[in-house]
């Protein structure tokens, strides 16, 4: 039965999502409601069975690699689909007081949301280069009509420069895969490494297309340009997937690939140079999310700068690095989910989202300012909370390899974090009199304001769930334990 | 001894954590629910750590571990310094939360007010309790943020600002902290709190590394301890309510950061590595610095909270001076000014608290006279001053007494014209406003009110009294400079 | 594999020259989809090359990864159209309600 | 029994915050004040054993001695006389704070009359030091507001003095008290210094040049009792702490010794001179206190550098300080009494104003004739020299003082004037009990007597002279050096505002006027780079990587 | 044949730079179905007919009339369409040099690339007697990576709900009206023609199992017929769905799907099945999937929820 478990955790949300599209609004919301608990008990059951008995693997069709295409379920797989599965399915609970009503756009967001969910899914166990491509196109192709739920006018730009972003990224991904097959004869992430390692100026080429595929998939600065439009006007629900998960999974195979068929030809000066990017992304998405004068804009471009960190993995490449990097991912992932729900509630009651207008907030939202605030404090890496702990291995890291830039740059990007988190809390907080609410929109449903504090709150809790689940992610691929 | 017993630093920490969660759950409107969960956190919490206080005495130990990472646990140990810290807090909580009742009796998001404040008792039992430099960073942080909602509680664009600098110090000490600390884990491994340190033997081959962590972590601590040039913020963040300077001041923020000073100095690096390296003499000179500059300040404030603020700058600097020279007796003296101060400081922010209140004083020359219609509380104000100016019997002249004891113990016998100055500039900053208090013509033509309400006259009374009470029974062996004694005799294992 | 020139793999490399200068100066969404899609034959051709180099029959593989590769490519182009399509149109409704 | 030394400082300490909350009358002052007087004189007599509270402050000790005795019944009989005098001030507008200064003060000065270790003396010096300051701006005149800054400025210094020493002392020995003294100082490491503070720091209480001059203003504007007590008794408390926390004998100290010694006798002349040219007759009282304490400390002087018989100077010092407490405490209460009862109280007065010159027969002459007797020569000539400049000073006095004619309706209560006639009386007997035997014939030897005698004689006679040959009669300020030394600190500290002033407008903006967000501006632009822009970096992206790893493959 | 190959690539690359470089949007679409065209031809000469058949009718004849519909829509709006400036002349050069330094380095790269038999491929090409189709890529596509093709699936599936729902709020009837009033030609072509697509459509199919065709290019041309129906005026976009339809468009995934799910207890691996079933079960699956791309392409064309029966 475990051995199935991939399977499942894949094909629930996804033939969920497609029976959606054929029962439409009128299953809505008790049919996604049913696939959402049952992919997050199946997904939940297979981190467990993982933490219990180590991988899973899963070949399809049962032909054996290099033929057939494998599912594995590693550590660093286990951790992603706990997060996936978890913000997944309080984003599920979110949306079902945002979306819960029938109504055509209303089926059409979940049936794009289970697929999307699967599609992450399937990201997370795929244990082959050309799947993955396949995989990422799924993600792609369902987080970009995700964000035309908000409403086609004023979303469709965004989704277009996402779609181009998104498209060539990755086709640039894709001839990456080609000069990999050419050189290696394989698609099984376990057996490339060597033959890209000899394969000359072709297995070069081909790291180089992988990297900066993905790259440009992932939003890193500075291919980020689509990012703060698309995840700023989306619905908060979609928002939140999108900058937790989406983004997040470009980054999590960037790390598989790094480690696993890349690990052959690991180059310092290429790892410090994705170094210098990340400090890039840190520095420029900071400062630009301080400048931004809508909140869900400051949140968009959080995600900008926050994803930067887990860049900073490669240069340092140690087991501690490879924990914080992961760590931050998880972290980063939920408070960043907080983050976005608290928006759209936000949005939801004032009727916009400008921040300068946004007084006092804190009395009629107080759930929501207060989720905003615990997910923040993840967000500045500010103990106790998840992005803290990821921040301290980093840091560590940093030091351990005697390359302590990074962990200056650890530390200006806490501040930098610091002074747009406060900004916004500034100003929910100020009792100055001058205009407040526009449009006073319904008060939040509880449920709404529930899940996103909930969210908040597992921000703060995972600032002391660190042992398990570095527990569960192993030590760094390759590294002698 | 049982776990339940073993596990009481968790407890302490719960009672609080527990309180700012229900409060906030209870919220606006349940006012009375919301005031028995606060006062029956406050107490509960006394009377846990009298407990605590109780078993520490016998030689129990109280330890909680959890282990993080490897190598990285977040421990909670109650010792006796860390008791003297969580007395303080429990009984000044206590007291201030009964202030803070009366004080916010018609405010608006007191629900909020009082969650952040326990939460940020929480934190400071947290600082006081851990057993680590990683721990204490974790709570050491975690009262940054829950003393913002503080400061900025009456959220005008004034208090914003005041806000924002105060996060700005903050939270810069807290990076250049954590860079310490890692720094430090770096270096030496987990660096547990043990008396004397455990840093010894790195103390040659790693000199001057070492240094620079030290002074990394001093910067940490010294900005909530508000050591020139750190204390921007201490006067600025007065915008917020009397209770909160009340206790940010007194208790919970510079006192964290004092506190942290005397952690790294005795329990992460230890006297002998401190003089070893010549720290002590350096923070011994910042700290005067500190004590001079910030009694010269406060002599031209035209603000009563902020004279009382640029007074703390200087006061609490006598905590560091005390643990930096490196003699029991003037550790002695810095580690007992902990309490003394707390206890003058909050007297005196309660007063400046109550006159606002009562009779919208703010500024100095509004107090004139004003001794004829609070007489109660100015002649507790009257015993903070001169607590501050360390006239016995009150709590302000034992400290100064064991710091100059400990100046000449351990020749450096410059500590006391620095003694003297600042008895002599807070003297001049004290008495010209006791003057006016007491004996100039009542300025405030308001309608008498009368002395202040109940909840603000007695917990001011309380403490101001309590200042006394510990200067005067300072012999007694359950004082706070007996208990000091016990935690100096055991730091340097005498 | 060879030192001759081999021309398609010229032409596979001129697809995914001309399809990444495309894509950098075309800035309208149209042409720049187009030249997305330039791009992406360059990269089916490569992988065609590479499954016509295995010595007898062809690779399989490569070829089904084509056939996938050209199906989501179009697909992706076909929903970028429609967006591109209905941009405009909300475009030209703006304004229509300018004129008003 | 010895319970009741704690009660000393206790009751009149409670009374004084009950006082503080109005929750007591006037009657009620004066009759706590009686009380408690009673109760010292008790204490005084039975001379119980030492009261040790070892839980309170650093471990006290409380007790009587030599000095200490004499000086309590003093104090009690003049606090009552004091208080009976004050009843008007105890009540009305500000009376509950003068009442509750007023007690204060005496608890402190009871206090400090028992008080045998350092850190409870230091205690009751400073409760009385400070409360006193609330009787000497009690008129709340701009002149008493000066007179009090002053006063305070002086007090606190002498306190950081004390403080210092104190430190030096504690270090090394904790809290001694003071019959271990001496044995303290032979182990101690810095003798002198410590023993130079202490003389210092009560050198400001006992108003020695230079730092007397607190008392020609802070007398002048002092309501009349508070007066009294000030010069009468509180400036004894100097004395003690000289007595209490200095050695015997000690040679580390006999320069210090001597040098108190010369001060003293300085002292003594200069301030009487300055006290002629004054024109308030309760400034020369205050100059005559500063003179008359002068000549007190230089027994003192005498008995830490070695010089002369320990136990024959402490009871000479004891016998001069009774004396004075009480005639000098008399001579300012007279101040209120002829205003209401004209000559008749004036006639009083001039006893105990010739018992401060030495007049025969007055307690004057028992306590310069012990004095005399005590000192080395040529001390006891120069002694004798004093007679004549403070017959000159108290006959300046009397001048001033005379009632011109009619007297004053005010009428003073008859409890007052009895306590008043109590002091008197008092003053003249106690010396004389205390001299003992001894004292007493060498008082009443021939050559005392004459030198007596002479010395009033010749003041007299300089005083007629000096009021018919010096017309005008020139006036010196009060306070004398404070006036330039003022002026000067008043000039420094506008200076200073003006330098601080002129350098805070040049002052660097501080981080919070830092426009963050506008540096943010400057330092990205507002749109984001467009895709062609991004495109090429991807190509380079793509490109370097590729070399990168060409590179190192 | 060198000649021509060297034509050929020739052309490819002169047909790329045109479609990139021309000013008139008109004509680069046309380029760009023409360059599609010339890849067809060059992939037959790579010996992937398959590959050939399918850019030949999605890439260049499905994509292509998308195109050209979309730029009907482009040149109505007239000149202003929000896209940015111009690339400035110093991104322009940097763009050209880097480009052509990728080029270079793509193709010596390729020129360096040894293949040898030991890959998947030549594994795949071993194994062909176990997956039950004799067709290579048939094989990779439905059995040996067969989950790819699933996942592709959905892919198709999220771009039309995509599509469907930017078309949903819009009151835009696809250019059915205007195409036929431009030929009296049309309709009858498009009657006779239909048939015969669908059913070439349906051999394609079919013939999936043992030469070049298969599912997708089956679908291709089945939307191809869809097409020209629309063009016809005999169909129509439609703002309803019927559940039918709906069913249709999943019909190839759920199959598929199911299939899998049901066996792989079975079978202990999801999408394997058991010897005997292979062919049926391909076959099955490779219709429904026909159907389903089919219809999925239509309605991406159309761009509507559904579609409608019009009235001739």
């Amino acid at each position: 039965m475990t051995e199935f478990l991939p399977v499942l955790a894949v094909f629930i949300p996804l033939l969920g999502g497609v029976l959606q599209f054929l029962m439409g609004p009128r299953a809505v919301p008790v049919w996604p409601m049913v696939v959402s608990g049952a992919t997050t008990v199946c997904a939940l059951a297979l981190v467990g069975s993982v933490t219990n008995q180590g991988d899973i693997q899963h070949m399809l069709g049962g032909w054996e690699a290099p033929l057939g295409i494998p599912l594995r379920v590693d550590g660093l797989a286990a951790v992603m689909l706990l997060l996936n599965n978890v913000v997944g399915g309080l984003v599920s609970l979110y949306a079902l007081g945002a979306h819960g009503r029938s109504g055509a756009v209303n089926s059409h967001f979940w049936a794009l949301w289970l697929l999307l969910w699967g599609s992450l899914n399937a990201l997370f166990v795929s244990g082959d280069l050309f799947n993955l491509y396949v995989a990422l196109e799924l993600v792609s192709l369902s987080a970009i009509p995700l964000v035309l739920v908000a409403g086609p006018r004023k979303t469709v730009a965004a989704a277009l420069n996402y779609l181009h972003f998104a498209l060539f990224g990755s086709l640039v991904y894709l001839a990456g895969v080609g000069l990999t097959y050419a050189v290696a004869g394989s698609l099984d992430l376990t057996l490339i490494a060597g033959p890209l390692a000899e394969g000359g100026p072709a297995g070069h080429m081909a790291a180089a297309c992988l990297i900066v595929g993905v790259l440009i998939k992932a939003a890193i600065v500075p291919f980020h340009i689509w990012l703060p439009a698309a995840h700023g006007n989306a619905p908060a629900a979609v928002s939140a997937v999108l900058s937790a998960l989406v983004v997040k999974s470009c980054m999590y195979l960037l790390l598989r690939l790094w480690t696993e068929p890349l690990a052959g030809i690991t180059v310092d000066a290429a790892a410090q140079l994705l170094g210098i990017i990340g400090a890039a992304a840190i520095g420029y998405g900071s400062v630009q999310a301080f400048r931004q004068e809508r909140l869900k804009l400051v949140v968009a471009y959080s995600t900008v700068a926050q994803l930067g960190y887990m860049l900073l993995f490669f240069p340092m490449a140690v087991a501690t690095a490879w924990e914080g990097a992961v760590y931050h991912g998880v972290a980063h992932g939920v408070a960043k989910a907080a983050l976005f729900l608290a928006a759209g509630n936000v949005l939801l009651y004032v009727g916009h989202d400008r921040l300068r207008e946004l007084r006092g907030l804190d009395r009629p939202l107080a759930l929501s300012v207060f989720a905003f605030a615990l997910a923040g404090v993840s967000i500045m890496g500010l103990p106790p909370s998840g992005g803290f702990i990821a921040k301290w291995l980093l840091l560590s890291a940093a030091l351990e390899t005697g390359q302590w830039w990074w962990a200056l740059v650890l530390i200006v990007g806490g501040f930098l974090a610091a002074a747009y988190i406060f900004r916004v809390l500034r100003y929910a907080f100020l009792n100055a009199p001058g205009p407040t609410i526009e449009i006073e929109g319904p008060v939040p449903p509880r449920l709404m304001s529930w899940t996103a504090l909930l969210l908040g709150v597992l921000s703060i809790v995972l600032g002391f769930t660190t042992a398990p689940i570095l527990g569960l992610l192993g030590g760094l691929p390759g590294a002698a334990p | 001894m049982s776990t339940l017993y073993q596990a009481m630093p968790l407890w302490v920490l719960l009672i609080s954590l527990v309180t700012a969660v229900a409060v906030f759950i209870a919220g606006e409107k349940w006012q009375r629910l919301r005031t028995a969960f606060n006062l029956s956190g406050a107490v509960l919490k006394l009377v846990l750590v009298a407990i605590m206080l109780w078993g520490v005495d016998l030689g129990h130990t109280f330890v909680v571990h959890l282990p993080l990472l490897p190598g990285l646990n977040l421990v909670l140990q109650a010792d006796a310094l860390a008791l003297l810290f969580m007395s303080l807090s429990a009984v000044l909580w206590l007291v201030t939360t009964v202030y803070a009742i009366a004080y916010l009796e018609r405010a608006p998001d007191r629900a909020r007010f009082f969650g952040f404040f326990s939460l940020c008792v929480t934190a400071t039992m947290g600082i006081a309790m851990a057993g680590n430099l990683f721990t204490f960073f974790v709570f050491y942080e975690l009262l940054t943020l829950a003393t913002w909602p503080l400061v900025i509680h009456r959220g005008t664009d004034k208090v914003m600002v005041a806000g924002r600098t105060y996060l700005h110090y903050t939270l810069g000490g807290g990076a250049v902290f954590l860079l310490g600390i890692v720094l430090l884990y770096h270096l030496a491994g987990p660096t547990d709190f043990v008396a004397g340190g455990e840093l010894l033997h790195l103390g040659e081959d790693h000199a001057g590394a070492l240094t620079a962590i030290f002074v990394l972590l001093i910067i940490g601590v010294g900005v909530k301890a508000a050591i020139v040039p750190l204390h921007g913020w201490l006067p600025t963040a007065m915008v917020a309510p009397a209770p909160v300077s009340a206790l940010l001041h007194a208790v919970a923020v510079v006192k964290a950061g004092a506190f942290g000073i005397v952690r790294v100095v005795h329990d992460v690096y230890g006297v002998e590595l401190v003089q070893q390296l010549h720290l002590g003499t350096a923070l011994a000179v910042v700290a005067s610095i500190t004590i001079i500059y910030g009694s010269l300040r406060a002599i031209w404030q035209t603000d009563l909270k902020r004279r009382l603020a640029f007074s703390t700058v200087s006061q609490v600097s006598y905590v560091a001076l005390g643990v930096a020279m490196g003699s029991p007796l003037a550790t002695i003296g810095g580690l007992v000014h902990l309490v003394h101060q707390g206890l003058m400081k909050i007297t005196l922010f309660f007063c400046a608290g109550a006159y606002a209140e009562t009779y919208g004083i703010h500024a100095i020359r509004e107090l004139d006279g004003i001794g004829r219609r609070m007489p109660w509380t100015t002649a507790m104000f009257t015993l903070g001053a001169f607590g501050m100016i360390g006239v016995p019997p009150l709590a302000g002249f034992i400290s100064k007494w064991y710091l100059g004891l400990g100046a000449v113990d351990a020749h450096q016998y410059w500590v006391i014209p620095v003694l003297l100055g600042s008895t002599v500039l807070n003297a001049i900053y004290f008495l010209p406003l006791l003057h006016r208090a007491w004996f100039r013509p009542l300025a405030i033509t308001d309608k008498d009110r009368g002395e202040a309400h109940p909840g603000l006259l007695w917990p001011t009374v309380f403490t101001g009294l309590s200042a006394m009470g510990v200067g005067l029974l300072a012999a007694f062996a359950w004082s706070p400079l007996g208990w000091v004694e016990l935690i100096v005799v055991r730091e340097y294992g005498l | 594999m060879s030192i001759m020139p081999e021309p398609f793999a010229l032409a596979a490399a001129a697809l995914i020259a001309v399809g990444f200068y495309g894509f950098i100066t075309q800035q309208h969404p149209l042409r720049r989809l187009l030249a997305i899609n330039i791009f992406g034959n360059g990269v089916f051709m490569t992988l065609i090359l590479v499954a016509y180099w295995l010595p007898g029959d062809a690779d399989p593989v490569p070829h089904a990864m084509v056939l996938t590769g050209i199906v989501i490519a179009v697909s992706a182009t076909a929903f970028g159209l429609a967006l591109i399509r209905r941009r405009i149109l909300d475009a030209n409704r703006k304004q229509d309600h300018g004129d008003d | 029994m010895n319970a009741l030394l704690a009660l000393l400082p206790l009751l009149p300490g409670v009374l004084a915050i009950l006082a503080l909350a109005g929750r007591i009358a006037a009657r009620g002052v004066t009759v706590g004040v009686l009380v408690t007087a009673l109760l010292a004189i008790l204490v005084a007599a039975l001379n119980p054993g030492p009261l040790e509270l070892p839980w309170l402050l650093l471990d006290t000790t409380l007790a009587t001695d030599a000095t200490g005795a004499p000086l309590l019944v003093a104090a009690a009989l003049l606090w009552v006389a004091a208080a009976t005098s004050a009843r008007s001030l105890f009540a009305g507008d500000g009376g509950a704070l003068f009442a509750s200064c007023f007690l204060f003060t005496f608890a402190g000065n009871l206090g400090v009359l028992i008080a045998q270790d350092v850190a409870a003396f230091y205690l009751f010096f400073a409760v009385m030091t400070f409360a006193a300051y609330g009787l000497v701006i009690h008129d709340r005149t701009r002149e008493a507001v000066r007179a009090g800054r002053i006063y305070l400025v002086l007090a606190v210094a002498g306190e950081c003095l004390l403080l210092s020493g104190f430190f030096l002392l504690a270090a090394e020995a904790g809290n001694p008290v003071a019959a271990d003294m001496d044995r303290v100082y032979a182990d101690l490491e810095r003798a002198g210094l410590v023993g130079g503070l202490f003389l210092a720091g009560f050198a400001v209480k006992m108003g020695l040049i230079p730092v007397h001059v607190w008392l020609p203003l802070a007398h002048p504007t002092a309501p009349v009792p508070a007066s009294a007590v000030l010069s009468g008794i509180i400036v004894k408390g100097g004395l003690l702490g000289w007595l209490r926390f200095l050695p015997e004998a000690e040679p580390a100290l006999a320069a210090a010794g001597d040098t108190l010694a010369a001060v003293g006798l300085a002292s003594a002349f200069l301030a009487a001179l300055v006290g002629c040219f004054q024109k308030r007759a309760k400034t020369v009282l205050a100059y005559s206190t500063i003179s008359q304490m002068g000549l007190l400390a230089v027994p003192v002087g005498l008995l830490i550098a070695g010089r002369g018989e320990a136990p024959v100077l402490l009871a000479v010092i004891a016998v001069f300080a009774t004396h004075h407490a009480l005639a000098k405490g008399a001579l300012f209460l007279a101040m209120d009494h002829i205003k209401a009862g004209g000559r008749a109280m004036a006639m009083v007065m001039v006893l105990p104003a010739l018992a401060i010159a030495g007049a025969p027969v007055t307690s004057g002459l028992v306590a310069k004739a012990a004095v005399k007797s005590a000192v080395p020569d040529p001390l006891p000539l120069l002694i004798t020299f004093t007679s004549v400049t403070t017959t000159l000073l108290l006959a300046r006095f009397l001048v001033l003082a005379w009632p011109s004619g009619a007297k004053n309706a005010g009428a003073i209560a008859r409890v007052a004037i009895a306590a008043w006639l109590l002091v008197i009386a008092a003053g003249q007997l106690l010396p004389w009990t205390l001299a003992g035997p001894a004292g007493r014939a060498y008082a009443f030897q021939a050559g005392a007597l004459w030198d007596a005698v002479w010395p009033l004689a010749l003041g007299i006679g300089g005083a007629v002279l000096a009021a018919r040959m010096l017309r005008p009669w020139r006036v010196l300020p009060e306070g004398d050096i404070v006036v330039p030394v003022e002026r000067g600190v008043i000039g420094a500290y506008a200076a200073a505002v003006r330098a601080a002033t002129a350098l805070s407008a040049r002052r660097p903006a501080l981080p919070q006027d830092i426009p963050w967000r506008q540096l943010a501006g400057r330092l990205l632009p507002h749109r984001e780079p467009d895709i062609p822009w991004v495109g090429v970096q991807m190509l380079v992206l793509v490109l370097l990587l590729s070399v990168i790893y060409l590179l190192a493959g | 044949m060198m000649v021509f190959d060297s034509l050929l690539a020739l052309i490819i690359a002169a047909l790329a730079w045109r479609c990139v470089t021309v000013r008139d949007l008109f004509q680069a679409i046309v380029t760009f179905i023409v360059l599609g065209l010339m890849l067809a031809l060059s992939w037959t000469r790579l010996d992937a007919p398959d590959l050939a058949l399918a850019e030949a009718g999605i890439g260049a004849g499905l994509l292509g009339v998308l195109l050209l519909s979309t730029w009907r829509v482009v040149r109505d709006a007239g000149p202003d369409q929000g896209e940015g400036p111009p690339p400035s002349p110093w991104v322009r050069t940097a763009a050209a040099v880097g480009s052509i330094a990728l080029g270079t380095a793509f193709a010596v790269v390729l020129h360096t690339v040894e293949v040898d038999s030991d890959r998947a491929g030549g594994l795949a090409l071993e194994s062909l007697g176990e997956a039950g189709v004799e067709q290579p890529v048939t094989a990779v596509l439905l059995n040996f990576r067969s989950y790819d093709t699933l996942l592709e699936l959905g892919v198709l599936l999220m771009a039309l709900i995509g599509a469907v729902l930017l078309r949903s709020p819009l009151i835009h009837r696809p250019a059915a009206e205007d195409t036929g009033t431009e030929s009296p030609l049309l309709p009858v072509l498009v009657t006779v023609f239909t048939p015969l697509v669908l059913l070439m459509g349906t051999f394609l199919v079919w013939a999936g199992a043992h030469s070049p065709g298969g599912a997708f290019q089956g679908g291709a041309v089945l939307a191809g017929a869809g097409v020209m129906l629309v063009l016809g005026g005999r169909l129509g976009g439609d703002a309803q769905v019927s559940l039918l339809l709906r069913a249709l468009l999943i019909l190839g995934v759920s199959v598929f799907t199911v299939i899998g799910l049901l066996l792989m207890p079975l079978e202990g691996a999801f999408m394997a099945y058991p010897e005997g079933l292979v062919y049926p079960l391909m076959v099955t699956i490779e219709f429904s999937l026909a159907l389903s791309i089919g219809l999925t392409l239509l309605l991406l064309f159309t761009g509507t929820n559904g579609l409608r029966g019009a009235p001739a």
